[in-house]
This record gives structure tokens, sequence and C-alpha cells, in this order.
């Protein structure tokens, strides 16, 4: 693990017990893989999961809209995730993200291989982008019309990171708990002084 | 029609060297199929097509060459020819994992049989149903 | 953990750094990823403990038990490939030989590459996995030289657009044809402008060089259908996988790609299968099996289907073996192996590879120095930024390096420098045939200006925009109108391009003879059929097989800059 | 009995219509087809096009009199002549914004809610501020919303008067949200770093749902910056700007204003028979109808070389010379028909990247020859059918021949040909006479102004936008159309037409990636609808009508693709019916709708010849 430096922050997820199926209809479900914020700590590029977190929270808070975060143990795949996160929410608007950062906005009515937006390219993923992505899940709770997150694309990724994705991809499989019931969290982000 | 003995050596490719044993579906032979019968309309898409005995042929060239699988996918698509595409396309769909019970599979394997005496695709298909069975990817 | 470390970013603690550690850091090398092999999760290029054992029993001509698996716990793929890929009559025999004594058979020239397909076509998927593990990479091509089925070797290349642009897809298939290309292969990004460009890249590829096979890399119903009507000449894109679990989750079977197979050779039309090391362990589903066993048994498949041939060589999946130890010797051994049951190896090279480009240079030698039936399945003809298939491990500025290396090392990489004179020539022609076709069938007008312009263009950002409006009118009208290889033809003749038009019509001429359905089947620009069957590998040691002699030799000896040696103040005429 | 198979080369569809007419010109209609017109109509191009739909008909009339092509008689082609048309627009107006006086952009997400005043100050100053002033914060790029917040509440705390803040990133909310005391916040003002320090400045957010009430008023602003008269007369502009914003910021510089200033588009010279005007093109619309209303009949019109209608204009007529062979300078442009219109702009000296919808004026032309290569035409026509091609009588006269087919239709009747370049008329009177126009202006201009209208910049989306209703996808499983009705699904919609307004094709939904409204949508359809179908409807009848007197006209019918669109119909009747004119959609042999009106007509046509026995 890196030294922790002055200024970054922390992440403490918290248990408080079985996560439920929300009433607010002003709510969007972060969904969490059974590893994020746990024995993982970032992205694959090394973004924080502090700082993912806070981005995706902030991004539905700026639309005056409520974040609830879930962890799923059952599975490691996104999709499945996701939508389990929409089919607790609210607003029936989720948003499922696993460890190396790979994302998904989902809505409860869709098939599960289906999705609203899905940003598969981890590696691509900046802080910036992580906002956008739950300001835009927020904004298809409210009910508007967002233009999708701007998707980018860059050839040489696979050389790099295809094969560190599929470690973590396995990796994260490892901690999938078959059958166990979705968590909700209290989540601490704090500034390490 | 007498069984046509090929020399691979001798006889490949077909086209140059035996063109008199190729005809196209109206019967056309390969000299035919020129500019002046395309513009004149006297060639059409329709002769531009392969036809089972041609791809027996090919089948027999294929195997006297070692090559015995390629052999027998020429001898299934010999079969084919009789087949509309969109039916071709359906049995392919048909195939796909989960996307038929055992009785549409066997069905679909009579009727090749019956109304195409497409035979050896018919065993390919009673023979994926079969597996398909063990193997717990048929429709449910 | 250890402290990242990639180039651009900063260690937090500020301990001093070697300046050589530092210049390496910046080399390209390292913007590449690596990682650790991991044999539990198949994370493994081909030494991995947990690969089955060799070994077969029959009973009565039926395989009860292969590779330590015994019949009733066959998965669909033990399945297939025991009933259909496996020479009962010739298993007992060949499995009874040792690993290295196969590999012997591999590597030594005495030994006919007739004999060795008499024992490969015995063998199980464990036992083919441990003959290529006692090869080295020379090893490997040794044999390969020897095992690849057609004795000329040809190359592919990719013309796509980033556009779509139909005038830029024929030009460059024009120049790629003209530089030595046998195959092209295209794809969209707008996926109903399909039409056109099929038809701009046959159009292109004809007026360039005639006999050039095209393909139009769709969803399996369209591909299929351009297929039948003629407007592309074969099809590669139907992707086999090696475990059950992934091969489902591409909604096939090793049944319904066997059927589409028969499907394609009914309308005469040339494919060939698709896999590669590392799609299942990208998947998360490799079933703690090594990337090249898994490899195998897709190898097998192909065989058992019946199918020609098989592109493979990891394709989109390469960085996963290019990051682990040996992977790119395991890239090697699946081009071998499939080579070694006798289909036709279109042997990738293909994809985005390495930030290097020394790297690049070494993946890149095992497949162009022993010569493959397609040493690259798709050589980029465009640049990056207009490649739809995700980049190419060789890109048109490689052109040059390419034609050099075939010159040093006296290798024949089927490519040829051409004068630029020839090359505007060709890219004219074919934009203008385009243009010819486009305006005999109705379509979409291409203006004279995107003539000029494509001519000299090296990409699509230097091309005026087309009406895309117009243009899928157009692609949809060519569906509606039911127009085939024929319309095309009599555009070509009408508009003034009556050799182009005969060439396309020897194109569609082929799959009424199916003399292209079989192994490693190609045109040559005389429109002569070359395959195994008439072009087999004969080589037998030194002296023997194919070698660049002759007029090829002389072509490969021009390049842009040549001194010459009557004047050495000038150049060779290029 | 002769089997004929006439046919209608028309500039976007060539129909064709197969028919068995007696020795006695009894005629009995077996089958009609419809396919795209190849190339330019009038041209060898056509060929193509022409054989496929000559052949669909006959394989549509089944199999007697299909199946021998030898026994086709003739092919029937309408005089068809080349029509080029040309779309060109042009911007008139431009707003200006100086010394960054306001913010007008917005935000979608504005924090806190009220009017605070004070000195502006940047965000790394405040710990300079002194105790007791009121300021208004200035957050540039690269501060984080928590840093924000406790920046500001620490300034709070040490008496400074927080009464607003202006923000780079999209953080309004989450900045507000952290303040102990409330202020209004302004973000995503991207060029944050040009907000003038040191002035004063007024920042204010109203409740979700309403809008801005002072800084909208010039005299809430004279209130807030203790204006004098002259002042306050100099302030208007900006007020004016901000009306209908829910938040805004005004910041009073010395010289600060927004102004609107034309932008010279050049000049257009109608040439008529008799008279020549020039008319300037930033006039707009209305002026250049009127000047060409007292210059028609138009013998020809010409632009300034270097703007958008100069080089449109000359662009038809290169084309048409070229087509027909013809010098340039003999081609004369026919018709002109000029649409106001708007484009958002971005707002020049913005901070925000507010867009203005400036003033634009679209104008389309036509240009039509009498000659075209018809014998040519025929002839090719002739080799590729095997059958002997006729050419039949001018398309006006078969058009009106095809259209008194339609059931109840009578003299004197007129036809409105709506097509995609040019909107044609005719009128009958029963007298054997026959006068027809032709104009510029149909539907590709109507798909033009909705695509800058709406700032597509997507000409097909544009086209299925005109084609086709409006709904939004309100969940997976039903639509709100936008006639307020609702549409359930048993299957789910797709996932990209979620929460979207979408427009119901033929070939299904597709989403509209704006975020405009389902009723902004459908007004600027229907508005563009009215200025190109229902002025050019007028603008065709008055001049084909006995006396210019559109009253004197009995019948209407509306032919042509248009035709077939789901409200235009109803807009011309509408817009007729104050004449007292029966106005409706054609439909042909009482079967075929507003389609093979032509073709129709030109079977008719060498039936009565044959009759007469001639």
């Amino acid at each position: 693990m890196t030294d922790t430096v002055a200024g970054a922050r922390t992440l403490e997820l918290r248990e408080k017990g079985p996560a439920m199926p929300g009433r607010r209809s002003d709510e969007v479900v972060v969904g969490l893989s059974p590893a994020f914020g746990d024995f993982f700590s970032k992205t694959i590029v090394g973004v924080p999961h502090a700082d993912v977190l806070r981005e995706l929270l902030a991004g539905v808070e700026e639309q005056g809209m409520h974040a609830r975060v879930v962890r799923f143990r059952a599975s490691a795949d996104l999709a499945a995730i996701a939508h389990a996160a929409a089919r607790l929410s609210g607003s029936g608007i989720g948003v499922g993200i696993l460890s190396r950062g790979t994302t998904m906005i989902h809505q409860k009515d869709l098939l599960r291989l289906s999705n609203l937006e899905l940003f598969p390219q981890a590696p691509l993923l900046d802080l910036e982008t992580f906002r956008l992505i739950g300001r835009n899940a927020a904004r298809y709770a409210k009910g508007e019309s967002p233009e999708p997150v701007p998707s980018r694309n860059d050839h040489m990724a696979r050389p790099r990171w295809q094969a560190k994705a599929a470690l973590l991809h396995i990796k994260e499989t490892e901690f999938v708990r078959p059958g166990a019931e979705p968590v909700e969290l209290d989540v601490l982000i704090r500034t390490a002084g | 029609m007498a069984p046509e003995e090929l020399d691979p050596r001798r006889d490949y490719p077909l086209a140059s060297r035996r063109p008199e044993l190729i005809r196209t579906p109206t019967g056309k032979p390969l000299d035919d199929i020129t500019i002046e019968a395309v513009l004149s309309g006297a060639v059409t898409a329709d002769d531009l097509r392969i036809t089972p005995r041609t791809l027996q042929l090919q089948a027999q060239i294929a195997e006297s060459t070692g090559r015995r699988q390629l052999g027998q996918n020429l001898r299934r698509a010999a079969e084919l020819t009789a087949l509309p595409d969109e039916k071709v396309l359906a049995v392919y769909n048909a195939l796909r994992p989960r996307a038929a019970t055992k009785d549409e599979l066997l069905r679909i394997a009579d009727e090749l049989e019956r109304d195409y005496a497409a035979t050896l695709c018919a065993r390919l298909v009673r023979e994926a149903a079969d597996v398909y069975e063990r193997r717990d990817i048929l429709a449910r | 953990m250890t402290i990242q470390s990639a180039p651009g970013h900063q260690t937090p603690a500020a301990r001093p750094r070697s300046r050589r550690t530092e210049l390496l850091e910046q080399r390209p090398v390292n913007l590449d990823g690596f990682v650790e092999e991991w044999p539990e999760v198949g994370m493994v290029a081909m030494d991995s403990p947990y690969d089955p054992k060799g070994g077969i029993r029959l009973e009565n001509g039926t395989v009860v038990e292969m590779d330590g698996k015994a019949r009733e716990d066959f998965d669909f793929l033990d399945r297939f490939i025991a009933d259909h890929a496996i020479d009962a009559a010739a298993a007992v025999r060949a499995m009874a030989l040792s690993p290295t004594e196969i590999a012997h058979l591999l590597v030594d020239p005495k030994v006919s590459r007739q004999e060795v397909l008499s024992v490969s076509c015995g063998l199980t998927p464990a036992r083919l996995l441990e003959v290529v593990r006692t090869m080295n990479v020379v090893e490997m091509m040794m044999a390969l030289q020897k095992m690849r089925a057609r004795r000329t070797p040809a190359n592919q290349a990719h013309s796509t657009s980033a556009r779509d642009n139909p005038v830029q897809v024929a030009a460059d298939a024009a120049e790629a044809g003209l530089r030595g290309f046998r195959e092209l292969e295209t794809t969209l990004g707008v996926v109903r402008y399909a039409p056109l460009v099929a038809i701009a890249l046959q159009v292109g590829a004809q007026s360039g060089r005639p006999g050039v096979l095209t393909q139009c890399a769709l969803e399996e119903a369209t591909e299929l259908e351009l297929g039948m009507r003629g407007i592309t000449g074969y099809a590669e894109t139907i992707s086999v996988y090696g475990t059950e679990q992934v091969f489902c989750d591409g909604d096939d079977t090793p049944w319904s790609k066997a059927f589409l197979a028969s499907a394609y050779a009914s309308r005469g039309i040339k494919m060939r299968f698709t896999s590669g090391t590392g799609s299942e362990v990208q998947m998360g589903n490799a079933e703690g099996k090594s990337m090249l066993y898994l490899e195998i048994r897709c190898i097998l498949v192909a065989k058992g289907a019946g199918v020609q041939g098989l592109q493979n060589g990891s394709i989109s999946c390469i960085g996963v073996p290019g990051a682990v130890p040996a992977g790119i010797r395991a890239v090697l051994a699946e081009n071998l192996i499939a080579s070694t049951v006798d289909l036709e190896c279109a042997s990738g090279n293909d994809q985005s590879f390495s930030h290097s480009d020394m790297r690049r240079t070494a993946r890149l030698m095992p497949q162009l120095l022993p010569g493959t039936d397609f040493i690259c399945s798709g050589f980029s003809a465009v640049p990056n930024y207009d490649n739809m298939f995700a980049g190419s491990n060789l890109d048109p500025e490689d052109f040059d390096d390419w034609n050099v290396i075939q010159r040093d090392l006296q290798v024949d990489g089927a490519l040829r420098h051409v004068p630029e004179a020839e090359i505007l020539a060709a890219r004219d022609r074919a934009a203008r045939a385009l243009q010819g076709v486009f305006a005999y069938l109705g379509l979409a007008p291409i203006s004279d200006k995107e003539i000029e312009a494509v001519t000299y263009a090296h990409g699509s950002k230097e091309l005026p925009p087309r009406d895309v409006l117009e243009d899928l009118k157009s692609a949809q009208s060519v569906m509606d109108r039911g127009i085939t290889g024929l319309d095309i033809v009599k555009g070509l003749d009408a508009s003034g391009f009556p050799d182009v038009a005969e060439a396309l019509l020897g194109v569609l001429r082929q799959r009424v003879s199916g003399d292209l359905l079989h192994t490693s089947a190609i045109l040559t620009p005389e429109l002569t059929t070359l395959s195994a069957v008439n072009d087999a590998n004969d080589y037998a040691g030194p002296g023997t097989g194919y070698r660049p002699s002759g007029a090829r030799w002389e072509e490969m000896k021009r390049l842009r800059h040549v001194v010459s040696a009557r004047n050495p103040e000038q150049e060779v005429d290029r | 009995m002769g089997l004929v198979v006439g046919v209608d080369i028309g500039n976007s569809t060539t129909e064709a219509c197969a028919a068995d007419v007696a020795a006695d010109g009894t005629v009995i209609y077996l089958a009609a087809a419809l396919g795209r017109t190849t190339g330019v109509k009038g041209t060898t191009e056509n060929v193509a096009g022409v054989a496929d739909v000559v052949r669909r008909a006959l394989a549509a009339a089944g199999p007697v009199a299909g199946r021998d092509p030898a026994g086709l008689h003739a092919v029937l082609v309408n005089e068809a002549t080349p029509v080029i048309s040309g779309l060109a627009m042009e911007t008139i107006s431009e707003t200006i914004i100086t010394e960054s006086t306001m913010i007008g952009h917005n935000p979608d997400t504005p924090g806190g809610v009220g009017l605070g005043v004070g000195t502006t100050v940047a965000f790394s100053d405040l710990p300079a501020c002194a105790p007791g002033g009121e300021v208004v914060c200035v957050v540039g790029a690269g501060v984080d919303f928590e840093d924000a917040a406790a920046g500001i509440n620490a300034a709070t705390a040490r008496g400074v008067h927080v009464t607003g803040v202006i923000v780079r990133a999209d953080d309004a909310n989450l900045i507000a949200n952290r303040l102990d005391r409330p202020a209004p916040v302004v973000d995503e003002v991207t060029l944050v770093d040009r907000v003038p320090l040191g002035m004063r400045a007024a920042v204010e957010v109203a409740e979700a749902g309403r809008t801005i009430k002072t800084l909208s008023d010039c005299y809430g602003i004279a209130t807030v910056f203790r204006l004098d008269p002259e002042q306050t007369r100099m302030i208007a502009p900006v007020a004016r700007a901000l009306v209908g914003n829910r938040s805004a910021v005004v910041v009073r510089t010395p010289a600060g204003d927004v102004t609107g200033r034309r932008i010279p588009a050049g000049t257009l010279s109608l040439i008529g028979e008799t008279v020549k005007r020039t008319v300037e093109v930033d006039a707009g619309a209305d002026e250049i109808m009127a000047a060409l209303r007292r210059v028609r009949p138009l013998a020809d019109a010409v632009g300034e070389p270097g703007t958008h209608v100069g080089g449109m204009l000359a662009r038809v007529r290169d084309t048409m010379a070229r087509l027909t062979a013809t010098p340039a300078d003999a081609v004369r442009i026919q018709d002109v028909l000029a649409a106001d219109t708007f484009v958002p702009q971005r707002v020049t000296g913005g901070l925000a990247g507010e867009f203005a919808l400036e003033n634009a004026v679209a104008l389309a032309a036509m240009v039509r020859t009498t000659r075209g290569p018809m014998e040519l035409l025929a002839a090719r026509l002739r080799a590729e059918l095997g059958a002997d091609v006729l050419i039949g009588g001018v398309e006006a006269d078969m058009a009106l021949l095809g259209a008194l087919t339609t059931p109840g239709a009578g003299l004197p009747l007129a036809i409105l040909d709506l097509g995609g370049g040019s909107t044609d008329a005719a009128l009958a009177t029963g007298d054997g006479l026959v006068r027809s126009v032709h104009l510029a202006g149909a539907g590709d201009l109507v798909t033009s102004l909705i695509d800058s209208e709406l700032g597509l910049d997507d000409l097909a989306l544009a086209e299925d936008i005109k084609r086709s209703p409006l709904a939004k996808a309100e969940s997976f499983f039903h639509l709100r159309m936008e006639d307020g009705t609702v549409r359930f699904f048993r299957e789910p919609l797709p996932a990209d037409a979620f929460a979207r307004v979408v427009v119901l094709g033929d070939t299904g939904l597709r989403p509209i990636p704006t975020r405009h409204t389902v009723e902004k949508i459908r007004q600027v359809r229907r508005s563009a609808k009215r200025r190109v179908f229902v002025v050019n409807a007028l603008r065709a009848l008055e001049q084909v009508a006995p006396g210019g007197a559109v009253r004197n006209i009995g019948f209407v019918v509306v032919l042509g693709g248009s035709a077939l669109d789901f409200e235009i119909p109803d807009m011309i009747a509408e817009a007729l019916a104050e004449f007292g004119i029966v106005s409706g959609t054609g439909n042909v042999r009482g079967a075929q709708g507003p389609r093979n009106a032509v073709a129709t007509g030109l079977v008719a046509s060498h039936a009565a010849t044959r009759a007469r026995g001639d």
C-alpha cells in the first residue's frame, strides 16, 4: 500500500444492515462490487476509490438528489450489480461500479444485459468523468434527458491494460459470496491531515 | 450421372482444368458468363451460384487430398443449396444455445431430411439436440 | 503493493534516482502492460501445471476417454473434437508417440508435411500442447515454414474509414491491392453504411489489381447477405471460443458454427473461423486452463467443422498473452498448430500490440520469417485513427520498413514497393470507377473534388465530408433494390472501366466453380486459383520450398531510395 | 389489348402505373410501383430507377401481364425537365457583451436562493477581506467544493458578508449545501477568470421552476446599483437579455453593455422582366418577398459574391448549366423563397458560453429548364427495357388528369404538388387551358429550418422530425405522445430512448439527443412547415388563379410526397378554408392516395388518344 499522502482522502465504509428497496423517488443507488474500497483501494489506473465515490456522490448531490450506497457481494458482474442497484432504488435508477473502475448506469425495467450508459474503458475514466456519471444518473432519476457522458477511446489502452484488467476481474471474482444479500453502507470520506 | 473420378493434381482448379464439368444452376457452362451476356441479361444473379453437383465434385477433391472434414462440410453445403436463404438462417438461429427445445431441433432435422433430402445436415442437427440436452443448453 | 511507477507519474518520496533509470522509464516499451502469471485462473500462456495430460482411449472407433476425461464427462467442445476433429483410425498410432518424437517430426525437414499430417490428425488437444511445449520459437518457425498449407505466402489488409467514406475505402483498397495484399477486410462505424462501403471496397480492390478478395465484418445475417449478393467475396469474423461458457456467451456452439460453415459453402463463398489465446481468461472463464490449451480446442473445433481455415494469433485479446511470460511464443504456437492440422492460417499481427516499435517488429518476426498463408490478418492500410478494427500491429507508415526488411532478409512478406505515380493513378482510377458505379446505380454522387482529394490524401481528415443523409438513403436503396455484384459489373462497364468489370466478373465466376472453397485459396492477379491443392507447400529443407527468386526477387529489391551503381550520383528509377 | 406503363420521373421518386388499354380507350389499371429517382430528374441517370419501377409494376401486375415483357406495348414517360434547387442561410444578427458585464447562461443547477450584492473578490483573496464588507466570491478552476465552502465559512465567521458566489465548476449546490450562511451561487462560468474583480456585482438565483425578478428588470438593477435615469437607460439591454433566466450575475463596470448588431449579409438582386430590385438580405424574409412580388415575373436572381446566398445561386446555376450543357449565364433562377429563421449562436464576450438565438434568413432557389435530354433518355430506356418508349404530355397536364380521378374532385381544379425541392401548382378550368407555376422551397427547406433552429447539425434526424410525430419515453413501458395521449408497450422500449424525446418514424423510435422539450420541437416543426408550405401554397395558387384571385379556384388537390405528411395537408386546408376552397389530399383512382397522379394521367391521356384513333 502506498503511504498516505497528506491531503489524500481515506474511505471508510460501515455496514448498516441489509439494503431494502427505497421509497424516495429522489434517490439514486450506487452499487459497489465485492472488493471496492475493501481489498482494492484504487482503480486500474490508480484513481483512489475514496475520490471516485466522492465524485459520484457529488454529481448526484449537485442535481439536488439523494444517493444511497450499497455493497453487492453476490456477483462481480457489472450489469448484475448495476441492475440490482437500480431495483433497490426508489427512482429506479442505479449506478454500478467495479473495483477496476468500470461503471454502468442502469434502470430497473431494463433487461439486465442492457443499460442506460456503460463506461467500459476503465483506464480512461478520471474523476471528472465520475462526476458526470453521478450527474447523469441523477438527471435520469429526475426524468430529464441528459446527453450521454462523452465516451473516449484509445487503441493503445489494449496493450497497456488488457491483461491487468483481466487480473483485477478474476481477483474481484474471488470475493464473490454467492447468494449474499446486499448491504447498505455508511460512507465516510476523510482528508488525511 | 456417372461419378466422375477426379485427380486433384490434374483436374484442379476445375474452372480452368475441367470447365466442362461445371454448370450454373440454370444449366449454362462457365464460358457463357461473359460481360456481353451480363449486359444483355442472358446471365443473371441466379447463374452465379454453385450447384450441388459442383460441390460434390469439390468434396471429392478435398477428400482425395486428405481433407475429410472439409469434404463433409462441402457435402453438407451441397444439401443446403436447396434451402432458401431465410430457411438457412432460421436453422442456424435454432442451433444457437438455449434457442430451441429438443423437439424443435428434432422437427427441424426431420424437415431437412424429408423436404430437402439433407441427411447429413439432419444428422448434425440431431447430434446437436443430443449434446445440448446432456449439457443443458436447450431452450426451456 | 509496490509503488506505482508509470512514466509521467511522480512518486511521492523524492529519492535520488539514476539518470539511466529515468531514461529507461521514458522508453515506449514501459507503456505496455505486463503481469505476473497466475496459472490457477488461466493467466498463463502455455506452461501450466493444471492443463490435462494427453491421452486417448477408443472403443469400437469411438473416443471414450480423452486427455484424462471420460466421455460421459465431456463438455461440448470435448465431444465435438472427439467425434469430428480426431481421426480415430490414426489416433492410436499417433498418441503412442511421445511429444518430443512428434516435435521432431515437425522440425525435421526430411519428414514431409504429409507424414506429419498423418500423425497430427490423430492428436488430442493436450497432446498437441505437450508437443509445442517441447519446442522453442526457432524450432516452431522451422516447423511453420514446412506446415504452412499454401506454398506461396500472402497478406491481408484493413481498409476502413473513420467517417465510413466510400471514396476513401475505394482508393485505399486500390492502393493496398497494388502493394500486394490479396485479401482486404473492412468494417463500419455506422452499420447502415455497410452496402456502400462494401461496394467501394470491391470496386477499389478490383481496380487496384484484379482478383483481390474482399470482406465486410458485420453481424452474421447481413454479412451473409452481402456475400450471397456478390458484393463481398469471403467471410472471416466467425468466432469460436475454448470453453463452453464463453462459447455460449458468444451465443453459439460448435454445431451452430459448423452449420454456418456449410451455409457459406452452399453459396460458393469462402470463409474461415476466428479465435485466439486470451479471450477466455479475459472474460474470467478459463476454467483454470492455459491460454494455449483453450486455443488448441478452438483450432480443433474449426478442424472438425470442416471449415478450410482459421484466423488466429490472439487477435483482439493480444494484450493478454502479450503481458505474460512466453505469451508471444504461445501466439506463434497457435499459428503453428492451425497449420499442423492442415488449416489455412491467417496469422494475426492485426491489432495494436505495443507502444514500442522494437517490440512490434519482434512480435511480427515469427510469422514473417517462416511465412504464413496471410502474415497479417489485417495490416492497416489506413491511418490508425481511420482503423475501425481498433488499430493494427502495422500501419501504412510501416510500408517502407516492411519492404526494407523483406529485402534485407530476402524473406517474402508478400508486399512490394510501388512508385508514387502508379499509386496516385490507381487511387484516382478507383475513385473514378466508384464515381461511375454510383452514378450508374443512381447512388449519392461523388464529386471530382472528392476524387482529387482522395488521390493525394493519407486519411479521412483530409477529405471533404460526404452528405451522410444522401449516403444512407443510397445504402438503403442498395438493399431495397436488391443490387448485386452483377449490377456493379454493369456499372463499371457502362462508365468506361471494362477491365475492372471483367476482373469483378472473374471473381464472381469463382463462386460457380467453388475452387476458392479449398484450403488457403487466393486468386492471382491473373484470376487463377492458388490453394493448398495446386500450390501445396513442398518445403523439405535447404534448397526446397518457396524462396523468393526471379521476377519476384527483382521486385523485392526495389525501394523508395536506392543509389544507382552505374551512376552513384543518381538513384535507381523508382 | 395493349399493356402500357405510365412512368412519372419526379425529383425524388419515380412512380409507375401499369394498365391495359383497349382499342376503344377503355383502361384497366393493373398495378402501381414506386422507387427512388436515380440521379437528377430528366437526365439519362434516371434509366436505372425507371427500369426498376417498370419491372416492379409489371411484376405486381401479375402473371397475365407480367410474364411476357415482349407483350409490353409501350412505356409512357412524362416530359421530365431537370429541376435544381438550392438552400442557403445567412445569420444576420449578433449579440455582444462588453466588459464582461453579465452572466446569463442559465446553468442547470444554481445553488441557494435570493439576491446578493457586493464587491467581487477572488476566492484566494477572501482571507484578506476586512470584516463588515459585502463581497461576491469568485471561485476559479481547481478549487474543490469542500475547500470553497470551508473558505467562505471561515470568512463569514470573521464577519465578512459573502452575499453571493460565482463558480467555475458545476458545484453550486455542493457549495450552497455546505454554507453556514445561505447565499445564491451561480456555477459553470467557464471563463470565470475574466470576471472583473473589485467591482460591484449582483448575484440572483430563483427557486426551481421560477425566474429571476430583480436583475431582469431595469429598475431592479437601478435599485441594486443606485443608478440615475441615464445610467438606467444604458443598463436596459442587460436586463432584457436576462429575462426568463433562473439565475444571473450582473457586474457594474464603467462601460459594460450588451448590444445587438446587424451583420451585413450582402444584397440580393431580383431581376424581373421589366424591373430590377436590389434588397439587403439582412432586411429579412418579408422585405425580400415583398421585393419579389414587385418584380414578378422573375427573370433571374443574383446574390452578392462571397455570401452564402451568392454562392448558392451560382452553384444552382452551374449545376444546371452542366446538366443541360448550357452556358451558365443562359441559366436563369426562376424563383426564390425567403424564410425568417434563427440559429443558436455563442454570444460574443460571454463568460459562460452563453447562447443567443440569432436571427437568420433562409433562402431557397430553383431553376428549371425546358430543355432536358429527354430524347436521349427515351433511347436509353428503349434499349434497357426492349419496349417502345413514348414521351407523354406536359407534367402539369398529366398531373391534373390524374388528380381528376380523385373521387369528389371537380373543375375548376388546382393541384398543389409538394415535393422535396420545389412546390408546383397547376390549374385546369375545363376550357383546355392549363396554367402552371413552379416555386422554390419545399420539403428540403423545412428540414433545413428544423435542423438549424434546433441546433441539431444532423439533417437525417431533422428529416425524421419533419416526417413523424414526437413523444417522450416517460418509462420503459409507455410513451407520452405529443398530443398528450399515452401509448403503452408490452416489451420494454430501447435503452437509448429512456427519458428522451423520441420521434416515431417508420422504422421505430429514434431518440433526439438534445435537451429540447416535446413542445419546443413540435413548435419549431410546425412553424417551419407553415413558413414553407402554407406560404408557398398561397403564393402558387395566387399565380395560377384566374385573375390572381384564389377565391376563383373551386377545388384544390394536394399531391406529391409531402402530401403524405401527417399535418401539412391539414395546415393547407385550414389556410385555404377562409377562401371557401375545397382542399384535401388527392386520392388518385380512388386508391393511390396522393401518389401516382402523373403516371395515371399519362395512361389516361394515352387511352384518350387511342380512342380518338390518332
